[in-house]
């Protein structure tokens, strides 16, 4: 099954192969590049059908079925939309920044998914320090936010701007620190060597994925929840709050840059979730040893589709959270949480060689112990739910 | 590829004197951020693949965010159009051709600037963590004490106190 | 959660969760009562003479939004005859209240059940005429037709069978329904 | 006095008191320690905004997400409903009083058909009061059911809490066709009963629904009421004091979550209410979550009711046959009918000169009492906080503006 | 790879560009902006020298830059921190006005 797997390693060699040898670099980068964007965006048609219908059927709703079998043509018709709409710059917006904007937003995003290993030796750019870089990548797109809210001269865009400002900051610092116990354990800040240090299987069936230690379970909970709040979704879509600020920062843009926006928005997704996929769940390795035979891209999209499915289920169940829990939350829960995980993890290092008889199993329960109880403890401080709620309704005759 | 060197070169000088010279105050932390961005760009062309993103992570990410957002705060985007003051504006840049210009004489004269590059072995980042833990842990504790205690100095500074002294009116 | 994944699995299989109707398509079947523009009744074939409308306007008063505007047929000595030579509604301002339906004394308006009534021209177009809005008494059969069991009966009531008598017709007898 | 700023960021225009469109002056309450200079943002949440229910603008002065003053303005839908009143005759007035509050058109038919019963002493037949109570609580349940989903929908969830109550609602809409010809604009009631009986099968349908909707309010309250989100964000926000509700003249449930209880159905038993068995929920704190549940508690309430209803309603007459309706002049005089509707306490004020036409046609709409407090609910809470509140508070344009 | 004297040119010039913008600029921010470009200015100095160092293995100037951006963030925090302090107490931002040593 080699073949198959590395079918896209081997078209690429021959598409480069083509070429002088003088060539050769600029077109391997070509192709890598083209690959990467033609990827996403695809997969970004999809997953803007996949949430309209999703979202429908959550809903007791139908969802477009009209553009196409099973309106399956329906991103196709929002783009052309998007292209015809007229492109309306407010006549006191600050021209520069007001069209600059949606490009911030977008290239950082598109950035950051060259870096993730998508399947055996199928990555665009292999850095050493490729965490750091998608990071690097995650804070330049907050000045997109920035442009946007303040290039419109709107109030509401510019409250929209400083709510999502706010939010990316508080949340990015969770984001990093979760990520940070994945290098800790594999001592490496390539995603490549994360990968390939997940591979292996225990006891010849379940995968050596992180997210089965304990410090990975909670560091891959954390993370995602970080991650939904670095990408601006619901439970944590505050800058687009529609109920409250209309569209936020992108209230100004109309047509083609509205959509970049969407783009942007889509592409932090696709980079959040690979990220998490490669941190915890293994990247492109098949949960159990007897399904390794599919190819590996097919696992890391796979995925990959699994993500975006839970983040269309959260997005039609929950309400949103108000900017100040939503600050509370980063600050009072998240933050130690995740130093509690680096303590655990650090335990974890340190008690590898117990190799007697009840030892993994006595390491796995201490882990997780110490993980849980402040985690009551934190739950208790932020939550609202335990003590105050009993409300006692009289009824009268 | 010796054409990069000079392009991001320029792009990062021009940045420069955006930043220095817009009116708008948002406009020249914009270009306060292409400026950081070509240093970040010429770190790469040195070979400091490391330093490139820690600029860009700590720069562009935080600071100049940073920057914007305190510009929000006192109202000072709107610009009230002072630009360049007249008067001591040519003492500043008259002083500051004068130190740029020593610099750039003794740079031009030096001759053992010329020398040709040595071969570098590409510092890998697992040295530079043991380095760090290493033989400058001291340092490293140091910047984090220092880094904590900065950002507890400023929330105190920034605090705003409603009650104990109101502002004059 | 639970609740919103057990709505989109079961919206695959149980008609309850997913009641969509696809409109052009499949067609939701109206209940008997349902109204919607009002339409004039002529009995046998001729939409002109047998015409129940008798031109009386009390419809034009009753109406709230004043919707229909009437002008009685002048016979050649110009008294008014029972039959209206104009019978304009309004379907942009009519608001299918069904308060014509109940004042008339005569059954000769009732409410139609075909609401696809748009058109091109705001003005022209919603202004139906005479000829428009009459409908044979069997198609008032086929969609009201309990209502049209009853209506019959008055009908017949008011109607001598040689021709309309001068006398005030059931105005005395008659209550609005 | 605070300068008027129409558009944000314009240039501050000169001094001048808070110009109300009436030309009415009143000193707008605002937060001790925070002057003008200070960074006050101020929003219009215009009358074109996704969560104000209708066309309906609040002028809202921020400072920082908190704010600080907000002034409701209303008349965009303004349609001279009074006026109109009395240029038209009692039956006419009929089909306009569904246009009031264009959610539940059967509890304003039923208010104005008391209202002229009471001025003309009409008496309405056993079958017609049945069916009148039955069409009632029909209404206020699907009401209550959406207002839970605008409010859900007010706080982010993407409009899933209020697909599932306008699924709920098409049900009782269909019923509603099926007896009076109209989803919406049904102009059923007549002065002295209902305008036509019963179709034949409704009465099952009705029951068959009365059957399933507490699985339905169960299914809602699992999504809903254990939601630790929901709770966090409408948990103390937004409180109104008993007193303040009182003297503020809010009735329905925002005034029963405070604690009062006050249910018209039980003060004034008309129609035949006294027969049925129900009670009143009342809620502790009088917040948004209270609203919440007191809505929710009084939909169990009302399925209890319809059962009840459903098991003995009588035959007989639909409508007194003495009543007429064309040419109905009734005698010199005035009468107050009011009802308990689902937005709170509904009133009709007509005085009759003898004549075809009302002389004086007054409605007391409960969403325009309700949003007298809108500001003092909204002081010292972020603009999010100011959208759940109007969602609760379950204002519906047409009948406020009127 | 250009030659090194051209970035030191490069990083020369910048410091000059960050001095003219702290002398002359009244607006505060624009001054701890003017800083920031000076930093950055020495930092380069730093990773040239470093690059242009016949010891293949040493990175001590690669460390020197961290511990330089970490403490140049750590200034620009507290340096925010005051202009706001002052914003609030003169309710303006140029330096110019704060000459009232009294607290």
């Amino acid at each position: 099954m080699n073949a198959l797997d590395q079918l896209f390693v081997s078209l690429k060699q021959w598409l480069v192969g083509l070429f002088p040898t003088s060539l050769q670099l600029g077109v391997s980068v070509f192709v890598s590049a083209a690959a990467i964007v033609g990827v996403y965006a695809g997969l970004f048609a999809i997953t803007t059908w996949l949430e309209r219908k999703g979202l429908a059927r959550l809903q007791n709703r139908m969802g477009p079925n009209r553009v196409g079998p099973f309106g399956l043509l329906q991103p196709m018709a929002d783009g052309i939309k998007a292209l015809i709409k007229e492109d309306i710059i407010p006549q006191r917006a600050d021209r520069l920044v007001h069209t600059l904007a949606p490009i911030v937003a977008v290239v950082p995003a598109i950035l950051a998914l060259a870096v993730i290993p998508v399947g055996q030796n199928m990555v665009a750019v292999d850095l050493a320090a490729g965490m750091v870089f998608f990071f690097a990548m995650g804070g330049v797109k907050e000045i997109g936010v920035f442009m946007a809210g303040w290039g419109s001269r709107n109030t509401y865009s510019l409250l929209g701007s400083m709510r999502g400002i706010a939010q990316m900051i508080s949340y990015e610092m969770p984001l990093v620190l979760s990520a940070l116990v994945v290098v800790m354990a594999v001592g490496s800040l390539s995603l490549v060597d994360i990968v390939n240090a997940q591979a292996g299987y225990h006891a010849g069936i379940l995968a050596r994925w992180n997210v089965f230690t304990p410090w990975g379970l909670g560091g891959f909970l954390l993370f995602m929840v970080a991650a939904t709040a670095e990408s601006n979704r619901t439970p944590f879509d505050l800058p687009e709050g529609e109920s409250e600020i209309i569209a936020g920062h992108m209230l100004e843009y109309s047509g083609f840059k509205y959509a970049l926006f969407f783009l942007g928005e889509y592409m932090g997704l696709f980079a959040v979730s690979g990220l998490a996929i490669t941190l915890f769940l293994g990247g492109w390795h098949a949960p159990f040893s007897f399904l390794a035979w599919i190819p590996s891209w097919m696992w890391f999209f796979g995925k990959l589709v699994c993500f975006i499915a839970l983040f269309i289920w959260l997005r039609g169940t929950l309400p949103r959270l108000r900017a100040d829990q939503l600050m509370e939350f980063a600050y009072k829960f998240m933050v130690p949480m995740v130093l509690v995980n680096l303590v655990a993890v650090a335990l974890w290092h340190f008690t590898a060689g117990w190799t007697f008889l009840g030892g993994g199993l006595l390491r796995w329960v201490l882990c997780a112990a110490l993980l849980f109880l402040p985690f009551l403890g934190l739950a208790r401080l932020v939550s609202k739910r335990p003590h105050r709620i009993q409300r006692v309704y009289r009824f009268a005759e | 590829m010796g054409f990069v060197f000079p392009l991001i070169a320029t792009l990062t000088v021009l940045g420069a004197v955006g930043a220095m010279s817009f009116r708008k105050s948002i406009h020249a932390a914009l270009s306060l951020v292409v400026a950081l961005l070509g240093i970040a760009v010429t770190y790469l062309g040195l070979g400091a693949e490391f330093i490139a993103l820690v600029q860009v992570l700590v720069y562009v990410g935080a600071v100049a965010i940073l920057v914007v957002f305190v510009m929000q705060l006192t109202r000072s985007e709107g610009g009230q159009g002072e630009g360049m003051a007249v008067r001591p504006a040519a003492l500043g840049v008259g002083t500051a051709g004068l130190v740029c210009g020593g610099l750039i004489s003794c740079v031009v004269l030096l001759p053992d600037f010329r020398t040709p590059w040595p071969e570098k072995a590409d510092v890998g980042l697992a040295r530079l963590g043991e380095a760090l833990t290493g033989d400058y842990v001291v340092a490293l504790e140091g910047i984090g004490l220092l880094l904590t205690v900065a950002i507890i100095g400023a929330v105190l500074i920034a605090l705003k106190r409603p009650n104990k002294e109101e502002t004059p009116e | 959660m639970v609740v919103t994944a057990r709505n989109f699995v079961g919206s695959y299989y149980d008609p309850d969760r997913l009641p969509t109707i696809e409109y052009p398509e499949k067609r939701q079947k109206l209940p008997e009562n349902s109204r919607s523009f009002p339409m004039l009744i002529f009995d046998g074939e001729d939409p002109e003479a047998g015409l129940r409308c008798v031109a009386c306007k009390i419809c034009e008063k009753e109406c709230p939004p004043q919707c229909i505007y009437i002008v009685a047929e002048r016979d050649s000595r110009g008294r008014a005859v029972r039959h209206p030579k104009i019978f304009d509604l309004d379907i942009s301002v009519c608001m299918a209240c069904q308060i014509c339906v109940e004042v008339c004394p005569f059954d000769s308006i009732k409410m139609d059940t075909a609401f696809e009534m748009a058109g091109r021209d705001r003005f022209g177009a919603m202004l139906l005429h005479k000829s428009e809005l009459a409908k044979s008494d069997a198609y008032f059969h086929s969609i009201h037709p309990s209502e049209a069991v009853g209506s019959d009966a008055r009908v017949e009531h008011i109607k001598k069978p040689a021709g309309r008598s001068q006398a005030a017709p059931a105005e005395a007898t008659r209550k609005a329904a | 006095m605070s300068k008027v700023t129409p558009f944000p960021g314009q240039a501050e225009s000169g001094g001048g008191a808070d110009q109300a469109p009436g030309g009415m002056q009143y000193e707008v309450s605002r937060r001790p320690g925070v002057t003008d200079e200070d960074e006050v943002l101020e929003v219009a949440v215009g009358p074109h905004h996704p969560s104000t229910h209708g066309v309906f603008r609040m002028d809202v002065k921020l400072d920082g997400e908190r704010i600080v003053s907000l002034k409701p303005v209303l008349g965009y839908l303004h349609r001279n409903h009074e006026k109109l009143g009395e240029q038209t005759s009692y039956l006419g007035m009929m089909p306009y009083t569904d246009r009031l509050d264009y959610f539940c058109s059967l509890t304003n038919n039923w208010a104005y058909a008391i209202a002229v019963e009471k001025l003309a002493g009409l008496q309405v037949p056993e079958r017609a009061e049945y069916i009148r109570i039955i069409t009632g609580e029909l209404t206020r349940l699907f009401n209550h059911a959406c207002l839970v989903g605008f409010l859900l929908h007010d706080m982010g969830t993407m409009g899933t809490p209020l697909m599932y109550a306008f699924r709920e609602r098409e049900k009782v809409l269909d019923l509603f066709e099926s007896l009076t010809g109209a989803r919406m604009m049904c102009n059923y009631q007549r002065f002295g009963g209902c305008r036509n009986d019963l179709p034949d099968g409704w009465l099952d349908e009705v029951s068959k629904l009365v059957a399933e909707f507490p699985r339905w309010l169960d299914e809602m309250e699992q999504l809903l009421t254990g939601n630790e989100i929901l709770i966090a964000r409408t948990e103390g926000v937004g409180v109104l004091s008993p007193e303040l509700a009182v003297s503020a003249g809010v009735t329905g449930p925002s005034l029963r979550a405070s604690g009062v209880n006050y249910d018209l159905r039980k003060v004034d038993r008309y129609g035949i209410y006294d027969r049925f068995q129900f009670r009143v929920p009342l809620g502790e704190k009088g917040d948004v979550f209270d609203r919440y549940m007191v809505r929710v508690l009084e939909m169990r309430e009302s399925v209890g009711i319809l059962q009840q209803a459903i098991r003995d309603l009588p035959g007989g007459p639909v409508i007194d046959p003495r009543a007429r309706q064309r040419n109905f002049m009734p005698p010199v005089g005035e009468a107050y009918g009011r009802i308990e509707a689902p937005k709170g306490e509904l009133g009709f004020y007509l005085i009759s000169d003898g004549s075809r036409r009302p002389s004086r046609f007054r409605v007391r709409a409960p969403s325009f009492v309700n949003l007298t407090i809108l500001e003092d609910l909204c002081l010292g809470h972020t603009l999010a906080d100011a959208v759940a509140i109007l969602g609760a508070v379950d204002i519906v344009l047409g009948e406020v503006d009127r | 790879m250009a030659p090194l004297h051209q970035y030191l040119l490069l990083s020369a010039l910048l410091f000059g560009i960050g001095l003219a913008g702290v002398l002359t600029r009244r607006n505060g921010l624009i001054t701890l902006m003017g800083i920031e470009l000076m930093l950055n200015a020495a930092n380069l100095n730093f990773i040239a020298f470093w690059r242009h160092s016949p010891n293949p293995e040493a990175i001590e100037g690669v460390l020197l830059t961290m511990f330089a951006i970490g403490v140049a963030a750590a200034e620009v925090a507290v340096g925010l921190a005051l202009v706001i302090a002052i914003y609030r107490r003169y309710r303006s931002v140029n330096l110019d006005e704060v000459d009232q040593l009294k607290g």
